[in-house]
């Protein structure tokens, strides 16, 4: 691949606007470069869930970390929400902008490849107990001949959770680690992880706070930052373990969020 | 009280006690699962690599 | 496009074995042929339309032929039900037999353009009205790159609606409608199409009255067979009109259905 | 009773008639959308190539 590759993971969040992150999508595509587009989409879940009656529940593991409980009945609801609403949305949004796009979750052609642990030690009530029926899973392997013959041909992957298991089930996966893991695999240039404030902040509730760079610890939890923000951390570290230079956590929230966060805008993490 | 799979020591549980409740043995220190309830039934927890974030 | 490549519609219906296809579809793909898997999704579209409270409508025309109406919460049904339900799980299945599968719908790569009709002539209480809701369209174009691309990198296509329109907005079109377009623009040697009977019957309701044959008349309703299997009828008409030499409906609620109708099960269309 | 657009030949509307209901003129043979109802407007209905099986 020699053009600039840019993988650039959207929310999630409701207050990311997803019209103008497809509106800079096309114009990175159209002046020339390749870009995948990473999604969540934690509002249309919610949602989703509400409609159908699922309950939203959250595993609080004993060191104080929050993840999403994703039992049967909410793993259908993530993969209906991802796959089947956010998705072709944003298909539709690029299509309309020129970029012809194409929308992926890991279950396409094997492309990510998770394993789902049999339990986890999750905080219910102030007590440690194991939870047995939770489909989330971290990533395993990546396979990016899929990804590669698409960008070759000129499509936008457009990319979400669920991934698949060795068992060829579907499991849930944080989309911040999906875009890291691709941009390692794929050897991209750079990941910008865009977000519902204007970067990694010393304060939560203080937007004037943010670190113009951050160096996450080799190791851990990162310190001092809410649930959402952790995770994008983790993200970014193991982005930058695997040898990517240019990891950036920029403001999804504004006109033409990338090109922005290509620029300079949000946390340079280190 | 219940008896501790790994070294006979009884181990006392609490009247709240939940299923899949981890507690940790007094005697040899292992992590036990509560993996039934009245009568209680321990069991060794599974040793889980911690990853968040998923 | 060397490979023999085949065309397999499947449903929709609840009573056809979707493992069997996939089976069958990966049993194909291990000898060297290449497969494009068009599917529906009834069953899945009237299940979630009930826990969502969504009313399934149909509309009918003045001839009598009836079809779905898809007003505009209904095609966010139909969208989640088919890229978010049952995609996914044909797309877990063949690659848990091996099959390298891609889901796509006719958004991706602008594959499926469709013209929506701004109002359709419909049958009420014994009265013809205007419907200007219905967001079901006819397919219009077909672009073949993005599948051209993923066949020759051995992938196996599972394509279904929506399509997108001139405003590139999702439309609803009819799968098997699909399929025969899709066979054309690819040309494809052969059109399966999988239905919940041994085939064409002469006779609804007995199973032993199937036609070996069947000769589509060039225009207009086929006579005398009923609603679903007529539109099965007109999508293989317009398949032999493209210049599709194979087209045959066939059976598949049996095992091995794909490679029985090859072999000269169901019914020959001509 | 309310008037073609086309012909202004008057066309007779039932109690019962519906909104987008379409009627046809007697007179000039056109078929007629019924757009407002009380007091009834006609307009010409959209001439659509009937396309089932979508
Ligand atoms: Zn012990
Ligand atoms: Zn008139």
């Amino acid at each position: 691949m020699t053009r600039l590759l840019t993988v650039v993971k959207c929310g999630g969040n409701p207050a990311v606007d997803s019209r103008g992150i497809c509106a800079d999508v096309a114009r990175l595509v159209h002046r020339g470069e390749s870009v995948v587009l990473v999604h969540g989409g934690s509002g249309e879940i919610a949602r989703l869930a509400g409609k159908l009656g699922v309950p939203q529940r959250t595993l609080v593991a004993p060191d104080g970390v929050s993840a999403r409980y994703t039992d049967p009945a909410m793993l259908e609801v993530v993969v209906l929400a991802l796959a089947g609403a956010v998705k072709p949305a944003i298909v539709a949004a690029l299509s309309g902008l020129g970029a012809p796009a194409v929308g992926l979750t890991g279950l396409d052609g094997g492309m990510l490849r998770a394993r789902r642990k049999p339990a986890v030690r999750a905080m219910v009530d102030g007590r440690t107990v194991l939870v047995r029926d939770n489909h989330g899973g971290q990533i395993a392997a990546v396979r990016t001949d899929l990804l590669e013959g698409l960008l070759r041909s000129g499509f936008v992957p457009v990319v979400s959770p669920p991934a698949i298991n060795e068992h060829d089930q579907p499991v849930n996966v944080n989309a911040d680690r999906v875009a890291a893991a691709l941009t390692v695999a794929l050897g991209a240039d750079r990941l910008v992880l865009l977000t519902g404030a204007p970067g990694v902040l010393a304060d939560a509730g203080d937007e004037t706070s943010m670190h113009s760079t951050y160096a996450v610890p080799p190791a851990g939890a990162p310190g001092s930052v809410a649930g959402g923000m952790a995770l994008k951390l983790v993200a970014a570290r193991e982005a930058l373990a695997g040898g990517v230079t240019s990891v950036r956590i920029a403001d999804g929230r504004v006109p033409e969020p990338i090109s922005r966060a290509l620029a300079g805008a949000g946390t340079t993490v280190t | 009280m219940s008896d501790c799979p790994q070294c006979t020591d009884e181990v006392s549980i609490s009247d709240s006690a939940r299923l899949n409740e981890i507690v940790e043995c007094a005697g040899c220190r292992n992590e036990l699962e509560i993996v039934a309830l009245s009568p209680t039934v321990l069991a060794l927890a599974p040793e889980i690599e911690e990853d968040w974030g998923e």
